[in-house]
């Protein structure tokens, strides 16, 4: 189950092919890619610089693989998140997940970004015509990620 | 006495024109709810940053922390924004 | 909103690539690949032999993706599905979703394989050590695609 | 009198040994239920595999059809087990 941060941008065939070497008992594999928007909050968005919190950052995705192993069926899974300066269109994250069966598969992958957007040291900063911004947490992550507590405990 | 790592990230690093600091907590800082109140209390940018009001995050050694959770000698402690990423 | 059906293998970096094409609003991008596994409803699977309606599969697939565009926000999206031979761990089918924000992309995609699973003409043929066998339908997928339709009427 | 165009895949196909055929319909046949259980009369495999506890899919000019549908002249009808891809 590994976890990568980089500056350098990835392949999603590369990491597929990779998490998928010499295994016949893949049925499913699903990703998701997020991808630097030249628009946000209203604004042009010429720029983005991603900082983050060297050994919490990987500690943070490890228990988020951890807690997706836990959930569901997973033969393998994969973030790599890319930090440093980045331009418009350029990839910024990937999550894949393999299982035999779809189900699993997709719920992961989703599971894994509601998690990383509220648990994993990241921060944004953008470039606007107006100037630089720190891009502010949204309310909708976190209520992504709360619903993955329904059922837990009390 | 205990000494903890100090960190900041992200818009609070900018803030205080700082990335990390060894600082040797005070006897009355005793939890991480505690520091924040004790580095709130070094002025105008502080105040305004750690203001309750505003929602910070707090890690102890790399695992994020709630107010109550007790600060020992050596500890890394990080302040920082609710993160962006993804 | 293309579809696909083709006995070639294809390519995911390729495809996202094709879809994404200028685009800079893009923001996530969700996919799914379909593998075939060596495994199924208890026997080893040596082959499988994919069949299809053609002239329906296009429909279908084009009435799904139409379906999908009606629900959330989608950018574009691919479905590319493979057809005749296969070898375990070939890729079977890929559905590429791309959206603004990962909320759409990722339900949209699940919900695309969901459809496809129960309404695209599709049948699979495997070979066992115990000779060929037509796949049987599964509930399961079935009870997936249902839940696409609650709230809807009564 | 309608006829139609009957296509079978898969197992259907394989069972019948018949991929495509043209039929007249006799005047009996108004919808997809009636040529089902019309097809099912002709003969064992042919009622084995019809039986109404099988479950069959009928397309009519490639949309999935329920058992009410009528027939008209000239439609593609299209006879086969749930669908497995993906």
């Amino acid at each position: 189950m590994p976890v990568r941060v980089q500056a350098d941008d990835f392949d999603i065939t590369a990491e597929i092919a990779a998490l998928r070497s010499k295994r016949t008992n893949v049925g499913a594999v699903a990703s998701f890619i997020g991808v630097m928007r030249d628009f946000n909050d209203g604004s042009g968005v010429s720029e983005l610089t991603l900082e983050h919190y060297p050994g919490m950052t990987e500690k943070a995705l490890d228990q988020i693989l951890d807690e997706a192993r836990s959930r569901w069926s997973l033969i393998d899974a994969l973030i790599v998140h890319r930090v440093g300066r980045m331009l418009p269109a350029d990839q910024i994250v990937l999550v894949v997940t393999l299982s035999a069966h779809r189900e699993a598969a997709l719920a992961a992958c989703g599971f894994v970004m509601d998690y990383l957007k509220t648990r994993a040291p990241f921060w944004k900063k953008e470039r606007t015509p107006v100037g630089e911004r720190w891009v502010d947490a949204r309310t909708a992550d976190d209520t992504a990620a709360e619903r993955w507590h329904a059922g837990e405990g009390a | 006495m205990a000494t903890v790592d100090l960190l900041y990230f992200a818009r609070l690093r900018e803030a205080f024109g700082i990335e990390r600091e060894r600082l040797a907590l005070p006897g009355a800082v005793a939890t991480t709810g505690d520091l924040r109140r004790f580095l709130a209390g070094r002025g105008e940018t502080w105040a305004r940053e750690l203001d309750p009001t505003r929602v910070i995050r707090i890690a102890v050694n790399h695992d994020l922390a709630e107010a109550d959770r007790p600060l020992a000698d050596g500890d890394e402690v990080a302040l920082f924004p609710p993160v962006t990423g993804g």
